[in-house]
C-alpha cells in the first residue's frame, strides 16, 4: 500500500478515534468509532489480513456499533444526562498517562530486529508456501495450494483452515462464551414481570 | 516507506487514545467504546506482528486466529457490558461514573 | 505416647471440654491438679528417666512434614522440667483462684495459655516451640480486650498494642529462626529439629559475624516477648489491664518463653555470635535499661497493679544478666530466677486481683491499714513482696545471687569489665525494688484503713492457691539445690560452649 | 476416563440447566440447586477416582493445548471443590439473595458456576496464550454476569459496573501484552516463549514491554498492586457466594496462569528473567502493604476480606518472585498452590459465617459479629479459627504457606520484601484479632441464638477441621505439591 | 567410724542453735491462732535453750562444721557452715543471754499488747537470723542472715504498724540497710572474684596472710580499698554509722525490749562483729582503715553531740548507742591502721572493738530495759522532762540504771565501760596519726558523761513533773529480774576471769597509758560536773534556746537533708525518667511506627475512593510505572 493511503487511513483511524474520546454527544462518539474502525480495517487489509479486516468491519463497525447506537437511542441519553463535564484533573490525567504510554510504546517499537522492515522487504513467498501445501497433500482444501500457486493469498481459506483444524476447541469455548453472554444479557436486561418499585 | 514500526506506533497511539478516553470520560458508554478501541489496538499490533513474522512464506495464522477470537470475545463482552449498563441506567437514570461511588474506602 | 504429650494436651482438652459445656470449675481445677501431679511425678522420676540423648527424657517425635523436616517432638531436660513445673503450679493456682461468678471463658483461656506454655517448653522442635507460644497469645489478647480492667477503650487499645507488639516480635523471631534453620540444616534438606540443628552447629559453626547477626535478630525477637528494654512498653499496661488469671499466667509463665528460647536455641547454636562483644554490650545496655530505668518508672507508679506490672518488666533484666554472664552458675541462677519470679509475680497478681475484687481500686493512696484487717492476706502478700525484692530464704534471692556470682567468675582479675559494672547497676536495682515494694506494702497494709476500703481474709479454700505458691517460694528459697539438682548435666555442655565463646570474645577484646 | 470428559460434562450440564431455565421457567429452585450441586459432586468424585492424569488421555483436538501436570490437576481439583462449595453457599444464601434478583429467580446463579468451573479447569491445563485468553474470557464474562446478577441491590449493580469496566480494561491490556510477547518471541505457547527467551538474539526490550503488559493484565485478575483497587468494592458489593467464588476461584485461576507465565518468562538463562523477578518482588511487597494497611480501618468484614485477599495475593506474588526453592524442594508454583489450598477453607468459612448472618437478617459489619460467641459458639469458634489462620497463626493452615514464603525470602535474602511481608503480617494480627475480639466481646448487639441449619454447621465443622489438619499435618498436601519439582526439573 | 562426741557437739549444737528459734518462729507464724498465749512460752523456751547451748559451746574448741549445702554447682558451692571460735562463742553468749533476758522482760512489757504472738514470733526470727550471722563461716551466709536480721528488725520496729511513725521508721530502717547491703554485696563479689570463688573466712584469711592475696595491698591498692570499703558499707548500714545512721533513732518507735536487744546490744553490733571477722581485708588497705577509723570517730562525736539535746529517754540512749558504735568502728579502723598492711592476726582474742562491743552490749541492754521499765511505769511517757523524782518510786530500777549509766560514762576502775573505752583510746594513742581520733574519743567521752548525767538527773532526781511520773508504779518482778541479771553482768564482765571465761578477749594493753587514763578521767569529771551544774533542779532545758543546741536538737538536720535528697534524686528522677520512658522510648519504638502505618493506610484507602475514574487512572498509571520500571529502569540496574 502506498504511504499516502496508509497515512490517510491512519489519519482516519486516529482522527475519529480522537473524536470518540472528545465528543460530547455519545452518538457522535459511536459514529466516529465506527468510522475509525473502518480505517483500522483498511490498515488490516494493508497487512494482507483481508479476513480480519472484513471481520473488523462486519463485527465492529457493523454489529457492535449498531448495538451501541441502539442502546444510546434506547436510553435516549442527552449529552447532559450523559454526565457532566469531566473534571480538569481527570482530563489532564488521561492526557498525561496516554501521552507517556504512547511515548513509551513508540520508543520500544523500534527495538525489534525486523521493525525496520517494510511489507515489501518482508514479502510473502506464496509459491513455496503453495509447494509446501501440496506436499502436505491436503486433498480437502486443494484450492489453497492452487491459489497460492496462482500467486494470490487465499486469506479466508487459510484462516478457516486454521480455525477449524487447529482451534476447534477454542471455537467451541468461544461459542460457549457467546451463549453465556446471551443468557446473561437476557437475565440482566429483562424487565421484571410485575412492575415493582425497583428497576 | 511504511515499516512495521509505523503500524506498531499507530497501534500504540490508538491504545493510548482509548486509555485516555477511559480515564478522562465520565460517560460509561463512551468509556466502553474506548475500551473497544484499546482492544482493536491490540488486534492491530497482533496482525502487524503476524504479517511480519512470516512462517513458511505466509503470515502467522495462529496470531490471526487469536485476533479472530479477540474480536468475538469483544463482541460478547460488549453485549454483556451493555446489558449491565442498561440495568444501571434503569436503576439510576444515569450512565455517569459518578453514579456508582457508593462502595468506597 | 510420651507422658509429655499428655501434659501438653490435657489443658487443651480441658478447655475443649469446658467449651462443650462441662462444669467449668470442677473440670478446670481437676485437670490442672491432675497435670500438676503428673508434672511433679515426671520431675521426681526425671533423674532415672533421663537416659535419652543429650539429657532429654520422655522423648517422642511424630513427623509432620518431610521437607522442611518438622516433627511434633517432645522431650524434657532439666530446664524444660523446671519450667513445666512452674507452668503447672501457676496454672493450678490461676484456675483455682478464679471466682465462681466469672464465666467459663476465664477457665478456657487459662487452660489454653497453660497448654501453649507447656507445648512451648516441652517441644524439641523449633517449629512447635514457636507455634505453641503463638497459640497461647490469642486467649491472652482476647481476655485483655474483652474481660480486662479499665474502661472499654483503654482495654482495647492496650490489647491492640500488645497484639501488634508481640506480633511484630514473633515475626522477627520467625525470620531469625528461619534463617537459623536455613543456615544449620545440613545437606540441602531443611530441618526444624533442635537436636539436628545442634549437631550441625557443633559440627560446622558459622563465622562469628553471621552468628552475631542472627543472634541479634533472635535477641530482638525473643526480647520483645520478654519485654527487654526498649521493646518493653507493651508489657506493663497489658499486665495492669489483664484479668487476674491471665496476668498470673502470662507474666508468670508465658513471658519466660523468650528467655527459654534464648537458652534453648541461641546459646547452644550461636555461642560465638551471642557472646561477641557487640551483641553483649548491646544486651548489657538493654538489660540495664530494664533494671534501672524501669526501676525508676516503677518507683513512680501510683497503683499496685502498675507497680507489679512494671516490676515484672524490671526483673527480666536480672535474668538477661544471667544469660549475658553465660557461666554455668549464672545460667542456673537465671533459670532459678525464671522459676522464682514466675511464682512470686503470680502470687502477687493473684492477691492484687483479689484485692481489686473486694475493694474495687488499687490506688495506693486510697488503701491502707489492711494489715490489721486481713493478717493472713498480709502475710501471703509479704511472701510475694519480699521474695520479689530478693530477700534470702525466698526463691528469688538464690537466683539473683547466683547470677551475680556467675558474673564475677573472671577469677584472679582485679579489674571490672562491662559485665561487672552492669552487675553493680543491677545491685542498685535491688535497692530500688526494695524501695517501691516497701512503699507499696507500707501504704497498703500499714497505717490506718480508709473508710469502706476493707478486705477479708481468704477462706480456707481460697487460700489454697496462694499458700501453695508461698510455700513453693519458701521451699525453693531455703533449698534451691532441689531445683538445681534437676539439671545437673544439661546446662553443662551448653555452658562449656558459652564459656569458650566468652573466652574467645574476651581474648578478642584484649587483643 | 479423561479429565476432559468431566469438564465437558460440567459445561454441558451448565448449558442444560440454562436451557431448562429458559424453556421451563417454573422449575423449582431446589431441583436446579440439587441438579447442579449433584452434578458437581459427581464430577468431583469422578475426578478424584477415575480421572486419568495422563496428557495422552485427552482427546486429540485439545491435546496440543493442554498439559496435565500435577499443578494442572491440583488446580482442576481446587476449581471443582470451590465450585461445589460456592453452589452450596448459593443454596444457603438463596433466601436473601432472591430478594435482589429479577423475580427472585436464581437459575443462572446455579448454572453459570458450572461453566465457570469448566473454564477454570481448562485454564489450569492451558499451555498457550490463545487457550488461556479464551478460557479466561469465558470465566471473566461469566463473572460479569454473576457479580451484577443481584441487580436489584444497587451495591451489586455498582460492583458489576466497576468489575465490568476495569475487567474489560485489563482484557485490553492483556491482549496488547500477548501481542507484544508474540511480537518479541514469535510464539504464543509457553514452551515457545521460554525457548525464544533463552536465545540471546531475541530482542530484550520488546519482550520486556510485552511482559509488562501481560503481568499487568494478569495482575489485575489476581489483585496485584497497583491493579488491586477494584477488589474491595467488588468483594463488598457482590453477593456473598459470588465474592467467595471471586476470592478463591477466579484468584486461583489467575494464579495458575500467572504461575505458568512467570515460569516461562523466568526460565533460567532467560534474558528477561532478572527484570521480571525484580518487578515481581516490588509488586509483591507493594501488594502486601496496600492490602494490609488500609484494612486497619475497615468496618465491613466483607470488605476486610477483600483487602485481606489482596495482601495474600502479595505473599503469593512474592513466592512466585522467589522462584523454585531448592531447600524445601518446592517449585514456586507448588508453594503458590499450597498457599491457595490453605487459603480456600479459611476464606470460605469466613464467607459462610457472613452468609449465615445475612440469612439471619444481620449486616456484614464488625459490630454485627459482637456476641457471636454467645449466639452461636460453634460458628464463633470456627470463624475465629478461620481468622487466626488468615492472620497466619501457627498450627493453622494459614501459617504453613506464609512459612514457605518466609523461607524463600530469607533463603534468597530479599530483606526489603521480608520487611514488607512482616509489616503486612503484623497489621494482619491487628485487624483479624479485632474481629475475633468482637466475636467474643460481651456487649453483643443482640443475644438471641442464631438460626443455623445443620448443613451450615456441618460445613463449618468440616472447614474448621480442614484448617487445623492442614496446619498441624500438612505433609500429604505438601507431598502432592512437591511433585512439580521433578516436572520443572525435567522441563528445564 | 562413729563421730566423736566433739564432732557431734561441733555440728549438732550450732544446728540446734539455728533451728530452734526458726522452728518457734515458723510454729508461731503458722499456728498462732491456735496456740494463742502458748506462743510466748514457745519463744521463751527456745531462747532459754539457746542460752544454755551457747553456754555449753563456751567449753568446746574451735570447729567449722558444715550445716547445709545451700547452692551447689559442680565445683562451686555456697554453704551454710558454722565457724566456732572464741569470737563466735563469745558473741553467741552475748546474743543468747541478752536475748533470753529480753524475752523475759517482754513478757511483762508486752502484756497488754493484743498481738504479742506476732511480737514473739518476730523475736524468735531475730534470734535465728542473729545466730546465723554470728556463726556464719563465709561471707554469703553472713549476707543471707544479714538481710534476715534486717527483715526481723523491720517487723519489730513496725510492730505497731497502725502508727504511721512506726510504719515509716521500719521502712526507713530496711531501706537504709539495703543501701548498706548494696556496698556489702559489691565487696563480697570483689573478694569472690579476687579470691577465686572462695569467700569463707578461713579461705580468705589464708590467702590474705600467706596466700595469693598476701601483698594485694601493694599490687592493686584501689581494688582492695574499694573491696574493704564495700564490706565496711555493710557495717555502716547495719551499725548505723554516719552517713547511714539516720534509721537507728527512728527505730526507737519499736517496743523498748526490741530496742534493747536489737538496736542496742546485738544487731547493730553485728556490723562491728563482721568487720572484726574480716579485719584482714581491711588491713590490706591502709586508706580504707583510715577512712573507717575516721567515720567511726565522727559518728561517735556527732551522735554524742546530738544526744546532749534529746528529751526522749529512748532517743538519748539511741544516740549514745550510735556514739558507742562509733567507738567500736573507730577501734576497728585503728587496729587495722596499727597493723599497717602487715597481717598480724587481728581476729585473735583481745580486739578492743570486740571487748567494747561485749561490755557495751550488757550495760546498754541494761539501760534500755531500765528505760523500758521507767516508760512502763510512767504509762508510756518517754519525755524525760515529764518524769523526775522516780528514784524514790522505783529504787531497784534506778540502782540498776545508775550502774548502767556509770558503765556508759566509764567511771574509772570499777565499771566495764571504763576498761573497754580505755582499750580503744589506748590504740588511738599508739597508732601514729591516731592522735586526732584520740582527742575525738576523749571529747566524746566527756559529752557522754555530760548527757548521761543530764538524763539521770532530769529523769530520776528532783520532783515529778507530770501526772504519769507522780503515779509511777513499780515494774513487775518479771521485768525487774532481767535488770538485776544484766546489772550483775555489767558489773562482772570486765573482770579478767569473767572475760576469759566468756572469751570476751579482754585486750592485753588495757590501762597502760596513763596519759589516756588521765584524759578520760578528766573528761568524765568535766562532763558530769557540767551536767550536774547545768541541770540540777531544772524543770526545762536551760540550753534549749542556744542556737548551737538547736542544731544538736535537730540532729544536724540530717533527716531534713535526706528527705530533700530522696525527693529530688529519687522521686524527681523517677518522675523525669518515667516521662522520658513513656514519651520517647514508647513513642519511638511503638507509637511512631503505629502512627506512620495508620497514616499510610489511611492514604492508601484513598486509592479505593470509589470513583471509577480514579480506578482507571490508577490502572493506567500503574501500567506506566510497571513499564517504566521493567523496561527503562531494571535493565540498567544490572540485575
Amino acid at each position: 500500500m502506498p504511504p499516502l493511503l496508509f497515512y490517510l487511513f491512519v489519519l482516519i483511524t486516529l482522527g475519529f478515534g480522537l473524536n470518540v474520546v472528545i465528543a460530547r454527544n455519545p452518538v457522535t462518539s459511536a459514529l466516529s468509532l465506527a468510522v475509525s474502525f473502518v480505517g483500522l480495517a483498511a490498515l488490516f487489509l494493508s497487512l494482507d489480513a483481508y479476513f480480519i479486516g472484513v471481520l473488523q468491519v462486519l463485527v465492529y463497525a457493523g454489529a457492535v456499533m449498531v448495538l451501541f447506537l441502539f442502546i444510546i437511542m434506547l436510553m435516549d441519553i442527552k449529552s447532559e444526562e450523559a454526565g457532566g463535564r469531566s473534571s480538569m484533573a481527570a482530563i489532564v490525567a488521561g492526557v498525561v498517562v496516554a501521552g507517556i504510554l504512547a511515548v513509551q510504546i513508540a520508543t520500544v517499537s523500534g527495538k525489534l530486529p525486523f521493525s525496520g522492515k517494510t511489507t515489501q522487504e518482508a514479502a510473502l513467498k506464496l509459491d513455496e508456501a503453495g509447494a509446501r501445501w501440496e506436499a502436505k497433500g491436503k486433498e480437502n482444501l486443494p484450492t489453497i495450494s492452487r491459489d497460492l500457486k496462482a500467486g494470490e493469498l487465499p486469506d479466508a481459506k487459510l484462516m478457516g483452515e486454521t480455525l477449524f483444524s487447529k482451534y476447534v476447541f477454542h471455537l467451541q469455548v468461544v461459542g460457549l462464551l457467546l451463549l453465556v453472554s446471551t443468557v446473561g444479557v437476557v437475565a440482566l436486561s429483562k424487565r421484571e414481570k410485575e412492575a415493582s418499585s425497583q428497576s | 516507506m511504511i515499516t512495521l514500526n509505523h503500524y506498531l506506533i499507530v497501534s500504540g497511539i490508538l491504545f493510548s487514545l482509548g486509555l485516555a478516553g477511559v480515564i478522562a470520560r465520565r460517560n460509561i458508554l463512551i468509556i466502553y467504546m474506548c475500551l473497544e478501541m484499546m482492544l482493536s489496538a491490540g488486534n492491530l499490533a497482533l496482525v502487524a506482528f503476524s504479517r511480519f513474522r512470516i512462517t513458511d512464506g505466509l503470515p502467522d495464522y495462529t496470531a490471526q486466529s487469536l485476533v479472530f477470537f479477540t474480536i468475538t470475545v469483544a463482541a460478547a463482552e460488549v453485549a454483556v457490558g451493555l446489558a449491565i449498563i442498561v440495568a444501571l441506567f434503569r436503576t439510576k437514570q444515569s450512565v455517569d461514573v459518578e453514579a456508582v461511588t457508593k462502595l468506597q474506602g | 505416647m510420651s507422658p509429655l504429650e499428655i501434659v501438653i494436651l490435657l489443658p487443651l482438652i480441658a478447655a475443649l471440654a469446658i467449651w462443650l459445656g462441662a462444669p467449668a470449675r470442677i473440670t478446670s481445677v481437676g485437670s490442672a491438679l491432675l497435670n500438676l501431679l503428673l508434672v511433679l511425678g515426671l520431675a521426681w522420676n526425671f533423674k532415672s528417666a533421663s537416659a535419652g540423648k543429650a539429657g532429654f527424657a520422655y522423648e517422642s517425635a511424630r513427623i509432620v512434614l518431610d521437607n522442611p523436616a518438622i516433627s511434633f517432638g517432645v522431650g524434657a531436660d532439666g530446664l524444660a522440667i523446671i519450667l513445666a513445673l512452674l507452668t503447672a503450679l501457676v496454672a493450678f493456682a490461676a484456675v483455682w483462684q478464679i471466682s465462681a461468678d466469672k464465666p467459663g471463658i476465664y477457665h478456657i483461656a487459662s487452660h489454653l495459655i497453660a497448654g501453649g506454655a507447656f507445648g512451648a517448653f516441652l517441644s524439641t522442635d523449633v517449629f512447635f516451640l514457636y507455634a505453641f507460644h503463638e497459640l497461647a497469645l490469642i486467649p491472652t489478647l482476647i481476655m485483655i480486650a474483652n474481660h480486662g480492667h479499665g474502661d472499654d477503650e483503654h482495654r482495647k487499645s492496650v490489647a491492640w498494642k500488645t497484639t501488634v507488639y508481640l506480633g511484630v516480635g514473633s515475626l522477627i523471631l520467625l525470620a531469625g529462626l528461619v534463617w537459623l534453620v536455613l543456615e544449620f540444616s545440613s545437606g540441602g534438606k531443611l530441618t526444624f529439629d533442635l537436636m539436628a540443628l545442634k549437631a550441625q552447629a557443633a559440627a560446622t559453626p558459622l563465622p562469628e559475624g553471621k552468628q552475631a547477626t542472627i543472634a541479634f535478630i533472635l535477641l530482638l525477637g525473643f526480647g520483645t516477648l520478654v519485654s527487654l528494654f526498649p521493646l518493653h512498653s507493651w508489657a506493663a499496661p497489658a499486665y495492669a489491664a489483664a484479668p487476674t488469671p491471665v496476668a498470673m499466667l502470662h507474666s508468670g509463665v508465658l513471658k519466660k518463653f523468650g528467655l527459654y528460647g534464648l537458652i534453648r536455641i541461641v546459646l547452644p547454636l550461636l555461642p560465638q555470635g551471642f557472646y561477641c562483644p557487640c551483641v553483649q554490650n548491646a544486651l548489657l545496655f538493654m538489660l540495664l535499661g530494664n533494671i534501672l530505668i524501669m526501676g525508676f518508672v516503677t518507683i513512680h507508679q501510683k497503683r499496685l497493679d502498675d507497680v507489679l506490672a512494671n516490676s515484672s518488666v524490671m526483673h527480666m533484666g536480672y535474668i538477661f544478666l544471667g544469660l549475658s554472664a553465660g557461666t554455668e552458675i549464672a545460667l542456673r541462677g537465671a533459670v532459678l530466677l525464671m522459676f522464682a519470679h514466675g511464682i512470686s509475680i503470680a502470687l502477687l497478681f493473684g492477691l492484687a486481683g483479689r484485692m481489686r475484687n473486694q475493694i474495687g481500686t488499687l490506688e495506693l493512696n486510697k488503701l491502707g491499714g489492711l494489715g490489721a484487717h486481713a493478717p493472713v492476706f498480709t502475710v501471703l502478700f509479704a511472701f510475694g513482696a519480699f521474695a520479689s525484692i530478693g530477700l534470702p530464704g525466698l526463691a528469688n534471692f538464690a537466683g539473683e545471687v547466683m547470677i551475680f556470682l556467675g558474673s564475677f567468675t573472671t577469677f584472679g582479675s582485679t579489674s571490672f569489665g562491662p559485665l561487672q559494672w552492669a552487675v553493680v547497676g543491677a545491685l542498685w536495682g535491688v535497692v530500688m525494688s526494695a524501695v517501691y515494694m516497701l512503699r507499696a506494702y507500707r501504704s497498703i497494709f500499714h497505717g490506718t484503713a480508709m473508710a469502706g476500703h476493707f478486705i477479708t481474709d481468704p477462706g480456707w479454700s481460697q487460700r489454697v492457691p496462694f499458700v501453695l505458691l508461698a510455700a513453693v517460694l519458701l521451699i525453693a528459697g531455703c533449698c534451691p539445690w532441689i531445683l538445681l539438682g534437676l539439671f545437673k548435666t544439661d546446662l553443662a555442655t551448653l555452658t562449656d560452649a558459652a564459656s569458650t565463646a566468652i573466652h574467645s570474645a574476651t581474648k578478642a577484646v584484649s587483643h | 476416563m479423561s479429565v476432559f470428559t468431566i469438564e465437558a460434562f460440567l459445561a454441558i450440564l451448565g448449558l442444560v440447566l440454562l436451557m431448562i431455565e429458559a424453556f421451563a421457567p417454573d422449575i423449582s429452585r431446589r431441583t436446579l440447586a440439587s441438579l447442579s450441586i449433584g452434578g458437581t459432586a459427581l464430577a468431583l468424585i469422578l475426578f478424584f477416582t477415575v480421572a486419568s492424569h495422563d496428557t495422552a488421555s485427552l482427546p486429540a483436538f485439545v491435546q496440543p493445548w493442554m498439559k496435565l501436570d500435577s499443578l494442572a490437576m491440583f488446580y482442576k481439583g481446587l476449581a471443582l471443590v470451590i465450585t461445589l462449595l460456592v453452589l452450596w453457599l448459593m443454596h444457603e444464601c438463596a433466601p436473601y439473595l432472591s430478594k435482589y434478583t429479577l423475580d427472585g429467580r436464581l437459575s443462572e446463579m446455579f448454572s453459570l458456576p458450572l461453566i465457570v468451573c469448566a473454564g477454570m479447569m481448562w485454564m489450569a491445563a492451558a499451555t498457550d496464550l490463545v487457550t488461556v485468553f479464551v478460557t479466561l474470557e469465558l470465566v471473566t464474562v461469566s463473572f460479569y454476569v454473576l457479580v451484577a446478577f443481584a441487580r436489584k441491590s444497587t451495591l451489586a449493580l455498582e460492583a458489576g459496573v466497576k468489575y465490568l469496566i476495569l475487567g474489560a480494561l485489563s482484557t485490553g491490556i492483556l491482549v496488547f501484552g500477548i501481542a507484544w510477547i508474540y511480537g518479541a518471541t514469535g510464539s504464543l505457547s509457553f514452551e515457545g516463549i521460554s525457548a525464544a527467551l533463552i536465545k540471546p538474539e531475541t530482542s530484550k526490550i520488546p519482550a520486556l514491554l510485552g511482559a509488562a503488559f501481560l503481568l499487568a493484565g494478569l495482575g489485575f485478575k489476581v489483585a496485584a498492586a497497583p491493579f488491586q483497587s477494584w477488589v474491595p468494592d467488588v468483594y463488598q458489593g457482590a453477593p456473598i457466594p459470588v465474592t467467595t467464588f471471586l476470592s478463591v476461584g477466579s484468584k486461583a485461576a489467575g494464579f495458575v496462569v500467572l504461575t505458568r507465565t512467570v515460569e516461562s518468562l523466568m526460565v533460567e538463562h532467560s534474558i528477561i528473567g532478572p527484570e521480571v523477578k525484580a518487578l515481581l518482588l516490588v509488586l509483591g511487597a507493594l501488594t502486601v502493604l496496600l492490602g494490609s494497611l488500609p484494612a486497619i480501618f475497615q468496618q465491613s468484614v466483607k470488605r476486610l476480606l477483600g483487602y485481606s485477599s489482596i495482601s495474600h495475593a502479595g505473599y503469593l506474588i512474592l513466592a512466585l518472585a522467589c522462584g523454585d526453592s531448592v531447600r524445601t524442594g518446592m517449585t514456586s508454583g507448588g508453594i503458590v498452590a499450597f498457599y491457595l489450598a490453605t487459603y480456600l477453607p479459611m476464606t470460605v468459612l469466613g464467607f459462610l459465617v457472613l452468609a449465615v448472618l445475612r440469612v439471619n437478617g444481620q449486616g456484614e459489619d464488625i459490630r454485627d459479629f459482637r456476641g457471636l460467641g454467645k449466639r452461636s459458639p460453634l460458628l464463633a469458634l470456627a470463624l475465629s479459627l478461620a481468622l487466626a489462620s488468615l492472620a497466619g497463626l501457627p498450627l493453622t493452615a494459614g501459617f504453613m504457606g506464609k512459612l514457605f514464603v518466609f523461607i524463600s525470602l530469607v533463603d534468597q535474602a530479599y530483606w526489603g520484601a521480608l520487611v514488607c511481608a512482616t509489616i503486612g503480617a503484623a497489621t494482619g494480627f491487628y485487624y483479624y484479632f479485632r474481629t475475633i475480639v468482637a466475636i467474643y466481646s460481651n456487649e453483643g448487639s443482640s443475644s438471641e441464638p442464631l438460626k443455623v441449619n445443620i448443613a451450615s454447621k456441618f460445613g463449618a465443622v468440616v472447614l474448621a477441621v480442614t484448617i487445623i489438619v492442614l496446619g498441624v499435618f500438612p505433609k500429604p498436601l505438601q507431598q502432592t505439591l512437591s511433585k512439580p519439582l521433578e516436572v520443572a526439573a525435567k522441563t528445564h | 567410724m562413729p563421730p566423736s562426741s566433739q564432732e557431734i557437739t561441733s555440728s549438732s549444737l550450732p544446728t540446734l542453735l539455728l533451728l530452734l528459734p526458726l522452728f518457734s518462729a515458723l510454729v508461731i507464724l503458722l499456728a498462732h491462732r491456735v496456740l494463742k498465749g502458748a506462743c510466748v512460752a514457745i519463744s521463751i523456751f527456745s531462747a532459754a535453750i539457746c542460752f544454755l547451748i551457747s553456754l555449753m559451746l563456751l567449753g568446746t574448741k574451735d570447729a567449722a562444721p558444715l550445716l547445709l549445702p545451700f547452692i551447689e554447682v559442680r565445683n562451686f558451692r555456697v554453704a551454710i557452715d558454722a565457724v566456732i571460735d572464741h569470737q563466735s562463742r563469745g558473741m553467741m553468749f552475748i546474743v543468747t543471754s541478752i536475748g533470753f533476758f529480753v524475752h523475759l522482760f517482754s513478757v511483762g512489757y508486752m502484756k497488754e499488747d493484743e498481738s504479742k504472738e506476732r511480737f514473739f514470733g518476730s523475736l524468735s526470727l531475730f534470734m535465728f537470723s542473729m545466730t546465723g550471722i554470728v556463726l556464719s563461716g563465709n561471707l554469703f551466709m553472713m549476707f543471707i542472715f544479714w538481710e534476715l536480721v534486717g527483715l526481723s528488725s523491720y517487723l519489730l520496729i513496725g510492730h505497731w504498724f497502725e502508727k504511721p511513725s512506726a510504719a515509716e521508721a521500719s521502712k526507713k530502717a530496711f531501706l537504709t540497710n539495703r543501701i548498706g547491703d548494696f556496698g556489702f554485696m559489691i565487696g563480697i563479689l570483689m573478694l569472690f572474684m579476687a579470691n577465686h570463688g572462695d569467700v569463707s573466712f578461713s579461705g580468705l584469711h589464708a590467702s590474705f596472710t600467706e596466700g595469693p592475696l598476701h601483698d594485694s595491698a601493694k599490687l592493686h591498692p584501689t581494688f582492695m580499698m574499694i573491696a574493704a570499703l564495700g564490706i565496711f558499707m555493710g557495717a555502716v548500714g547495719k551499725s548505723a554509722q554516719f552517713p547511714l545512721h539516720v534509721w537507728l533513732p527512728d527505730a526507737m518507735e519499736g517496743p523498748t525490749p526490741v530496742s534493747a536487744l536489737i538496736h542496742a546490744a546485738t544487731m547493730v553490733a553485728a556490723g562491728v562483729y563482721m568487720l572484726v571477722r574480716c579485719a584482714f581485708v581491711i588491713e590490706a588497705s591502709p586508706d580504707a582503715s583510715m577512712i573507717i577509723a575516721w567515720i567511726g570517730g565522727l559518728t561517735a562525736l556527732m551522735a554524742a553531740l546530738i544526744a546532749t539535746q534529746q528529751n526522749d529517754i529512748k532517743r538519748v540512749l539511741a544516740y549514745s548507742t550510735l556514739s558507742q558504735l562509733g567507738y567500736m568502728v573507730m577501734a576497728v579502723g585503728l587496729v587495722a591502721m596499727q597493723a599497717g598492711g602487715s597481717h598480724h592476726d587481728a581476729a585473735a582474742p583481745g580486739h578492743p572493738a570486740m571487748f567494747h562491743l561485749y561490755t557495751h552490749a550488757f550495760f546498754k541492754a541494761l539501760l534500755f530495759l531500765g528505760s523500758g521499765a521507767v516508760i512502763y511505769a510512767c504509762h508510756h511517757e518517754q519525755d524525760i522532762w515529764k518524769m523526775g523524782g522516780l528514784a524514790k518510786r522505783m529504787p531497784i530500777v534506778v540502782i540498776t540504771f545508775a550502774i548502767g549509766t556509770a558503765a556508759l560514762m566509764g567511771v574509772p576502775w570499777i565499771t566495764s565501760g571504763f576498761w573497754s573505752k580505755e582499750a580503744i583510746l589506748g590504740v588511738a594513742f599508739e597508732v601514729k596519726g591516731g592522735s586526732p581520733l584520740l582527742w575525738i574519743g576523749v571529747a566524746t567521752a566527756m559529752l557522754t558523761a555530760f548527757y548521761m548525767t543530764r538524763m539521770f538527773i532530769v529523769a530520776f532526781l528532783g520532783k515529778p513533773r507530770s501526772e504519769n511520773a507522780s503515779h509511777a508504779v513499780h515494774a513487775p518482778i518479771i521485768m525487774i529480774l532481767p535488770l538485776v541479771f544484766l546489772a550483775l553482768l555489767t558489773f562482772f564482765s570486765p573482770w579478767d576471769w569473767a572475760a576469759r571465761m566468756l572469751e570476751a578477749m579482754k585486750p592485753h594493753h588495757a590501762a597502760e597509758h596513763h596519759t589516756v587514763e588521765i584524759a578520760s578521767i578528766l573528761a568524765l569529771l568535766v562532763g558530769s560536773s557540767a551536767g550536774y551544774l547545768i541541770y540540777k533542779g531544772k524543770d526545762t532545758d536551760p540550753l534549749a534556746s542556744n542556737p548551737l543546741a538547736k542544731v544538736f536538737a535537730n540532729k544536724f538536720y540530717f533527716d531534713e537533708l535526706y528527705t530533700v535528697l530522696v525527693k529530688v534524686f529519687q522521686d524527681g528522677l523517677a518522675w523525669i525518667i518515667t516521662g522520658i520512658e513513656r514519651i520517647f522510648v514508647d513513642g519511638i519504638v511503638a507509637r511512631l511506627p503505629a502512627f506512620v502505618a495508620r497514616r499510610f493506610g489511611h492514604s492508601a484507602r484513598a486509592l479505593a475512593g470509589g470513583h471509577l475514574q480514579g480506578y482507571t487512572f490508577l490502572l493506567g498509571a500503574g501500567l506506566l510505572v510497571v513499564i517504566y520500571l521493567i523496561v527503562f529502569v531494571l535493565p540498567q540496574a544490572g540485575h
